[in-house]
């Protein structure tokens, strides 16, 4: 059973989800069985994580020919690069089941399709394997926002919708084309990843389909200036769609710029490095200052989660092992701090009926554990050392001041920014004084402590002991590195852009 | 020589064309219709005449017969139209728009 | 190898243990049952005095050892490897750290003993002890870290429990603003550290970054590369211990009950920054310009600070100013390369101005937390213990042979002169005798005249045994502290110099004894020159003056915070708006809105020609093909 | 043999259609029966079709009908899906026609006279031929779309349909005109030969291609021969719209492929011209589409669209090794997208359509779950969202256009179908997050609904497994 964990990883939540559509059952049922399915889930992937002998290599391959006449295959793998990210989706989900006890059945199958799809999105070394989940994983997110969000709901749901549907379409326009150039160059379709990087593409066609390719995944992580769908959607969306969008979702964006962009695209990489970098320094400062200004804590911690994107994905374009290291543990990082920061605010909003910053205050008096819990997640956002969230600001840090000084300085000071916009909402949450609306704010129960201590202690156990994880990924990402700076130099310099625009199209 | 049948047959064709763009009667314009179709046979005979071929005289009797069964049919339609306005002018049933 | 040993790392780990336990307790007592100070007392102080028997075991087993080889290590477990970085989570205990252990712990368990007398009644006692524990086991990770990185995890951590301890009474706003500038502040520090560790990793990382592979390789550092990393390791120090930009957090961080001001932002966690100078005194050996700008901006700050204090009420601040300004001190001893001296100054002045700060809580104590000194006076007699005990740490302070301070601040003193920094030892000389003048300006206005405020002093009385007897050994320490470090003139041989040697880049400018004679005749004169004044103001129960002119401004603190406010805060939150409030929707999103704006208009519009009459349709097939036709004629010839 | 094999759906469907309107003139059969029959014929049509499909080379009937009609893989391909768009519509004109103003047996007679022609026009080689398969198609067309004589709206798309129509049909004979004077054949094959031995660029060659293709292009609705479809398909009965805008533009594009493939010099003479066109014509569509309240009228422009998507095709054929097989995916995935959507609005749409605008549909999925969930699967298939059959059609086309060179015109594509992201999804979330106003009662009938579920299920399976020829 175990040579297709990742098909079954996949196709288990789906179905599940699919018969949960069409069968009558009651929203407790559901609720159970989501829980089930979901924890199997669980298990499998953190058999999975320990069984990853941590090589360069994929593991856990699965192939099968699905469309012959365009060499398009059923090809699932994992190796360091998308290892931690399938964890994180893989872990993170049974909390949600537990957590909010009231929705519908019909979110709750929703929430699997997602969980499936992303799964898929992760393990797929096939483009268009890749592209067909990825496109699946944003349906469900789209249902759930118009279904079960908040006031605003529509707008916000329309917009990610669109923006990101807009992105993915053009990045399926620029994944054909690798495959064509991949026809015309070796006379054989294939969409396969590994076969893929063999490619060398240049001129404008190859700068205009990397573009493409990028802005379906800069609309996704969001990297500035591609992130306004961002803060309506975080905010309107119900608490455990933000946290999947933003724990997981943003993640596979990143990942897939590792996965699928870097090898394909080395020379327009390099040559586009620096503005990338850029546009994640910027969006991080961006992000972070906007957040001072919010009043609404989801929608403060909506910011800060793009700020931190952009910290993530600057780790990737820095292109060198740390910061690409850094990047792929930050993803788990972050995913444990502000993706539970989102879970606490949605606890918080169902206990007091209120988001507002200000109508809150002093909870940390009424709710000691659910204070420390929340405090322990924030540290850990703000990158304090002994969390998970240190290792991975560090090395990215690290990393962008070898890529470029200016980068560095600019990206080190997210340790200040951070903290800035959290420390102000956490006085005001909670110290200062209580009043009568959190008078009676509810500590966690036992089920609910239980259900986040283990996410606690793994924030804490990442931080303290993580070269576990570090020694999985380490070979991949030095791998990928050694790859993308063999590539030579001098095919950087003859590539030219294209300056007539598209009407040149017969060649 | 061919050239004034094709001439004839192209002014036929056009006189056709402003028929169906300019007036408003059902009836007329389908009269237009027909004349484009019998400027189109012109060129059919013309042309089987240069080629010294009998398809073309073939080919415009098939026309003539498809453009009969159409006919029939506009008839019926404007048959059709009188009875829902009481007119034949196009311009009444724009009820479609937008 | 005989250097490994095995139980460095248990040395934090026990305060750890403690803050855990206490936590887990307190979080546990709130929802149900209390549980009794006593229990919570007892935990609290295990650690810190387990702590301290094993600084004891290191720094004998260190005296065994031979000088130029005396280090232990202990290697825990791998923190993470990334490349050629190699990070283990390592402990290294050399003279310069067994040094700071020793007294760390040993002023960490007095305070831990002194608090159970001052926080009594407190309803969040535990949570006050798990946070000290967690203090002092992060304190103990910054000293003992064997690299840069792991000293980073305590430097952190001391931040954040002096966030969490300054605002301690959360329920006052004031309290947690001042914990966050605290923290904020420190974290801007942080940023100088952080990238200081970047810059030196990428120049001689490579070879393994704890301080001895760094040490080894530093001769390979270009000098530029090693200016802007002291110079960015500075910034670091500048945030932990309140120089000059970055002085403001440490008055506000009074807010926090007195024994944390004792412990943390006065004997051990502020003093970090100095103890990281030294520790790579190996690099700021070889970049003599970076040691001038430490030493002036110590020495700048020592005046500015001690200024400030002079014109300062509440008791509290006057320390704080006062130790701001001490500091100032020790930066300009490492600074111009006396690097023991200064590390002396941190021994010495942990020892009194933790005795002070502790007399200043008895004070404040049996004043039921008063802390305004124009409210105080002629205490003397009411509580003498406290009186004496503050008087000995007041002349240590004040710099008044034999006490300690005289000897540690006369050392820096006289390597600033020796090695031709003049100007530093000209406003040092100043800042002793300023420091004088307020020191005793406090001790009169406290301890001598009538009390000011009448019924204040009469319940007041003096503290219960747990609290005067820390004061009572701190006393002793102050005293005779200075005597380890005893210069030639006097006959001794500068044993803790010697001792510290091994891990310091030092060097001793041998000067004509002429020089350290006049050295310390300035000292003694500046001293005697400022308690004078001191005593003609204030010896006999003066009056409140109204600040006016100089004073108001020094009083004021040069508005330095206003200032700060206006040029950085404000701004900072303005730009935060702006961006929320019309950035974002109106640039940002424009082009996205406006993309949909106008398709919804365009397709709106395309609606005209869908008119409805056949007429028209068939016209605009007719228009269609002859565009088409003109084209294709076009493309016929 | 092989030959009349390929040829027996075609006599099926014909001798079904005579069958039909001899038992309506005998009224033997309960017009309740109708529809059941006309599936009947259909189906077996579509099994014939099926076994005929096995044939792998072509069959040019050069001794029975003098090279004039051609079968190969492609013609089979698009025969299936005219067939069983025949099949389907029937199917739905079951429920159709109980909840509105009831037809007669001739309805379903002359819908096997209009896949009667279409079939013979996906197999006519000769223009003359494709004219009179053509009229065939049409004239058929034309009744059922006006067949509800009470209703005005009805009569006035008769109305313009036809009159617009003739109007192209007498291009259509302009341009075989032309053609036959200026090759002297009409047959596709001495064209192409002419074409090579000569060249494409006579005047009187380009003339005639040129009339020709504004009547495809009329019948396709192509800009700027557009403005009919979507007054006509408002006017039509729902599944006569389904048929029209699957069957008729599958047999129409067959036609113009092959015609188009006749010669290679031919294709790249008109490459350009059919760029500009596909490229208005997607962004026309969507435009046109972005402004309907009207989902008929919506469903029309997307049609418009996708005909843009099929025009590419065209441009990017390759006529050396021409098999079509591109563009015959993408009419079954269209076609089943969109019969399944006028199925489905077959049976909701009510009594005398009265649901038809978008708001009637507010909270459709609150009431009828199933329902809105097969109306959302076919939009998304329109929009070509994974796993649907409109996603590997849309992938299919944009690949051929990238390996064809036309880099520019994939963009265009990709962008054009954003834009159409925006009416499609529009309807979702009218189905879907807005509270139910109607309570959608319609008159029982098992068939249209069961016909929208088999097509969702179409969709999945010819998505996840695109079989191409």
């Amino acid at each position: 059973m175990f040579e297709n964990v990742l098909s079954v990883m996949i196709f288990l939540p789906i179905l599940a989800g699919l018969v949960m559509f069409l069968s009558p059952v009651n929203k407790g049922v559901a609720r159970l069985a989501g829980f089930i399915v979901a924890t199997i889930i669980l298990i499998l992937g953190v058999e999975l994580f320990i069984g990853f002998s941590g090589t360069a290599a994929m593991e856990y391959v699965e192939n099968r020919t699905w469309i012959e006449s365009l060499g398009i295959n059923y090809s699932l793998g994992i190796d360091g690069i998308s290892l931690l990210v399938l964890f994180t989706c893989a872990v993170l989900f049974p909390i949600i089941f537990v957590v909010f006890s009231t929705r519908t059945k019909g979110f709750y199958a929703n929430l699997l399709i997602t969980q499936g799809a992303m799964i898929g999105a992760i393990c797929a070394t096939d483009m268009v394997l890749f592209y067909i989940f990825w496109e699946i994983m944003l349906l469900p997110i789209f249902f759930m926002i118009g279904l079960y969000g908040g006031p605003k709901r529509l707008p916000a749901t329309l917009k990610i919708t669109i923006y990101t549907i807009a992105g993915s379409l053009l990045m399926l326009a620029a994944l054909i084309y690798v495959g064509v150039s991949y026809h015309t160059q070796f006379g054989e379709w294939s969409f396969n990843i590994v076969q893929l990087s063999r490619l060398d593409l240049s001129g404008g066609y190859a700068v205009l389909a990397f573009v493409m390719f990028m802005l379906a995944f800069a609309i996704k992580i969001p990297l500035f200036p591609f992130h306004t769908w961002l803060p309506d959607a975080y905010t309107e969306a119900p608490t455990s769609t933000t946290f999947v969008l933003s724990a997981i979702m943003a993640k596979i964006g990143v990942y897939a710029v590792v996965r699928f962009v870097v090898p394909v695209f080395e020379i327009e990489f390099a040559r586009f490095a620096l503005l990338l970098a850029l546009s994640g320094v910027v969006g991080m400062m961006y992000c972070g200052l906007a957040a001072i200004a919010q009043k609404d804590i989801k929608r403060l911690l909506a910011f800060s989660s793009a700020s931190h994107m952009g910290i993530i994905a600057l780790g990737v374009f820095c292109m060198n092992v740390q910061a690409l290291t850094g990047s792929l543990f930050q993803i788990v990082a972050h995913a444990t701090s502000t993706g539970v920061l989102f879970l606490f605010v949605g606890l918080l909003e169902e206990r007091m009926e209120t988001r507002n910053i200000g109508d809150l205050g002093g909870i940390a008096y009424r709710a000691p554990i659910f204070a420390t819990f929340f405090g322990i997640a924030m540290l850990a956002s703000v990158g304090l050392p002994g969390t998970s969230g240190f290792i991975g600001e560090f090395l990215i840090i690290l990393g962008a001041v070898k890529f470029n000084v200016f980068i560095g300085f600019l990206a080190g000071t997210t340790i200040i920014i951070g903290v800035c916009y959290m420390l102000w909402m956490f006085q005001r949450v909670f110290f200062e004084k209580t009043n009568e609306r959190t008078e009676k704010f509810k500590d966690l129960s036992l089920v609910e402590t239980l259900t986040f201590l283990p996410v606690i202690l793994l924030i804490i156990f990442m931080g303290i002991y993580p070269q576990p994880f570090i020694e999985k990924i380490e070979p991949a990402a030095q791998q990928h590195v050694a790859n993308f700076s063999s590539m030579p130099e001098t095919h950087v310099v003859d590539t030219i852009v294209p300056t007539a625009g598209l009407k040149h199209q017969k060649n | 020589m061919i050239q004034d049948y094709l001439i004839l047959s192209v002014i036929l064709f056009c006189i056709g064309i402003l028929g169906v763009v300019s007036r408003r009667n059902v009836l007329i314009v389908f009269m237009s219709i027909e004349l484009m179709l019998n400027a189109a046979n012109l060129a059919f005979i013309a042309f089987s005449r240069f080629h010294v071929s009998m398809d073309g005289h073939v080919l415009a009797m098939m026309v003539m017969a498809v453009a009969a069964a159409e006919a029939a049919l506009a008839l019926a339609v404007v048959i059709l139209l009188h009875r829902h306005k009481g007119k034949l002018d196009t311009n009444v049933f724009s009820l479609l728009k937008g | 190898m005989e250097h490994t040993v095995s139980y460095l790392g248990l040395i934090p780990l026990f305060p750890l243990m403690g803050a855990l336990v206490l936590g887990v307790m307190h979080i546990y007592s709130c929802s149900r049952g209390k549980i009794p100070e006593k229990l919570y007392a007892g935990i609290a102080c295990v650690g810190p005095v387990i702590s301290f028997i094993y600084a004891l075991i290191v720094f004998f087993q260190l005296k065994g050892m031979p000088p130029e080889s005396r280090f232990l290590v202990h290697d825990a477990f791998t923190w993470f490897s990334v490349g050629d970085l190699h990070i283990t989570m390592g402990f290294l205990a050399d003279p310069l750290s067994s040094l700071m252990l020793l007294f760390v712990t040993f002023i960490g368990s007095l305070i831990h003993i002194y608090s159970i007398g001052y926080m009594a009644k407190d309803e969040n006692f535990g949570k006050f002890f798990s946070y000290m524990n967690l203090f002092l086991g992060s304190m103990l990770i910054l000293v003992l870290g064997s690299g840069p990185v792991v000293m980073f995890v305590g430097w952190e951590g001391v931040g954040l429990c002096s966030y969490l301890l300054i605002s301690y009474y959360s329920e006052d706003t004031d309290n947690v603003l001042a914990g966050n500038k605290a923290f904020i502040v420190n974290r801007i520090g942080d940023l100088g550290f952080l990238l200081g560790m970047a810059f030196l990793f990428w120049a001689i990382g490579a070879g393994g970054f704890d301080y001895l592979s760094l040490r080894e390789n530093s001769h390979l550092l270009t000098p530029g590369i090693g200016l802007v990393v002291c110079l960015l390791l500075f910034v670091g120090a500048c945030g932990k211990s309140a120089q000059i930009p970055l002085f403001v957090w440490l008055p506000d961080a009074m807010a926090g009950p007195t024994p944390v001001s004792a412990l943390i932002h006065a004997a051990t966690m502020v003093t970090a920054g100095v103890y990281m100078v030294a520790r790579f005194s190996f690099i700021y050996a070889h970049v003599p310009i970076a040691g001038t700008v430490v030493a002036w901006t110590g020495i700048l700050t020592a005046l500015l600070a001690a200024i400030f204090g002079m014109f300062q009420r509440d008791i509290k601040k006057i320390l704080a100013y006062s130790t701001v300004s001490q500091l100032g001190y020790m930066f300009a001893g490492v600074g111009v390369a006396a690097y023991s001296a200064g590390i002396f100054h941190v021994f010495t002045h942990a020892f009194f101005k933790a005795l002070l700060f502790l007399g200043a809580g008895a004070v404040i104590y049996a004043l039921h937390h008063e802390q305004d000194i124009w409210k105080m006076g002629g205490l003397k007699d009411k509580m003498p213990k406290t009186y004496w005990t503050m008087l000995i740490g007041a002349l240590a302070l004040a710099g008044c042979p034999p006490f300690a301070g005289f000897f540690s601040k006369d050392e820096i003193l006289f390597s600033a002169l020796a090695t031709g920094h003049t100007g530093i030892w000209v406003i040092g000389v100043t800042v002793a005798g300023i420091t004088a003048y307020y020191t005793f300006r406090m001790i009169f206005l406290v301890f001598h005249g009538t009390p000011r405020d009448k019924e204040a002093f009469d319940h007041a009385e003096e503290a219960p045994g747990v609290m005067t007897i820390p004061l009572i050994v701190l006393a002793v320490g102050a005293l005779f502290a200075g005597f380890l470090n005893l210069p030639s003139i006097f006959g001794g041989n500068l044993n803790v110099s010697h001792w510290l040697a091994p891990s310091l880049v030092d060097h001793h400018p041998h000067v004509g004894i002429s020089v350290e004679l006049l050295a310390i005749a300035t000292s003694v004169i500046a001293f005697a020159i400022g308690i004078t004044i001191a005593y003609r103001k204030f010896g006999m129960g003066a009056e409140e003056p109204e600040y006016t002119g100089f004073a108001k401004f020094g009083y004021n603190k040069f508005y330095i915070d206003e200032l700060y406010n206006t040029v950085l805060i404000k701004p900072y939150k303005a730009i935060g708006s702006v961006i929320w409030k019309s950035l974002e929707p109106n640039v940002t999103d424009l082009p996205v809105k406006l993309s949909s704006w106008l398709y919804q208009k365009a397709g709106a519009a395309f609606k005209v020609f869908q008119v409805g009459y056949v007429r028209i349709y068939a016209i605009y097939m007719v228009i269609g093909l002859s565009i088409m036709s003109l084209l294709l004629s076009q493309s016929l010839n | 043999m092989n030959d009349f094999l390929s040829l027996f759906p075609l006599l099926i469907i014909c001798s079904g259609g005579i069958l039909l309107m001899l038992l309506s003139a005998f009224e033997r059969v309960k017009l309740e029966n109708a529809p059941v029959l006309s599936m009947g014929i259909f189906g077996a049509a579509f099994v014939m079709q099926l076994i005929a499909s096995g044939i792998p080379e072509s069959t040019l009937y050069a001794d029975t009908f003098n090279g004039m009609l051609v079968s190969n893989g492609f013609t089979h391909a698009a025969s299936l899906v005219i067939i069983g768009c025949g099949f389907f519509t029937s199917m739905s004109c079951h429920t159709y026609f109980r909840q509105n103003n009831p037809c007669t047996m001739e309805f379903y007679s002359l819908l096997f006279f209009a896949a009667f022609g279409m079939l013979l026009l996906t197999l006519s080689r000769e223009l003359i031929t494709t004219f009179i398969s053509l009229e065939i198609m049409s004239l058929a067309i034309y009744i059922l779309v006006g067949y509800d004589r009470k209703r005005v709206t009805s009569t006035e798309a008769l109305l313009k349909y036809l009159l617009l129509g003739a109007f192209a049909g007498a291009f259509f004979t302009m341009g075989s005109a032309l053609i036959y004077g200026g090759a002297g054949s009409t047959k596709f094959y001495d064209i192409g030969i002419f074409i090579s031995t000569h060249s494409a660029a006579t005047p009187l060659l380009i003339g005639g291609t040129f009339f020709i293709f504004i009547a495809f292009l009329f019948k396709v609705a192509a800009f700027p021969f557009h403005a009919w479809v979507i007054d006509v398909y408002e006017g039509a009965a729902t599944p006569v719209t389904g048929f029209m805008a699957t069957a008729l533009k599958a047999a129409i594009f067959t036609v113009f492929a092959n015609f188009l493939a006749l010669n290679s010099a031919l294709q790249k003479e008109w490459v350009d011209f059919l760029f500009y066109i596909a490229l208005f014509t997607m962004f026309g569509g969507n435009l046109i589409a972005i402004g309907q309240a009207n989902i008929k009228r919506m469903l029309a422009a997307s049609g418009i669209v996708h005909t843009g998507y099929l025009l590419i095709g065209l441009v990017a054929i390759s006529t050396e090794s021409f098999t079509g097989s591109v563009i015959a995916y993408y009419l079954a995935a269209y076609a089943v997208g969109t019969l399944g959507i006028f199925a489905a609005l077959s049976y909701l749409g009510g009594k005398g359509e009265k649901r038809m605008s978008f708001d009637d549909f507010k909270g459709l999925a609150k009431v009828r779950p199933y329902s809105a969930a097969a109306i959302a699967v076919f939009l998304l298939s329109m929009a070509g969202i994974p796993p649907t059959a409109g996603f590997m059609g849309k992938f299919y086309i944009i690949t051929s256009a990238i390996s064809a060179g036309q880099m520019a015109l994939a963009v265009f594509a990709v962008v054009s179908s954003i834009l159409s992201m925006w009416y499609y999804l529009r309807l979702i979330i009218i189905m879907y997050f807005h509270e139910a106003e109607d309570a959608f009662e319609i008159e029982s009938s098992v068939f249209a609904p069961a016909c929208t579920f088999i097509l969702v299920f179409f969709v999945f399976a010819i998505g996840l497994y695109p079989i191409v020829v």
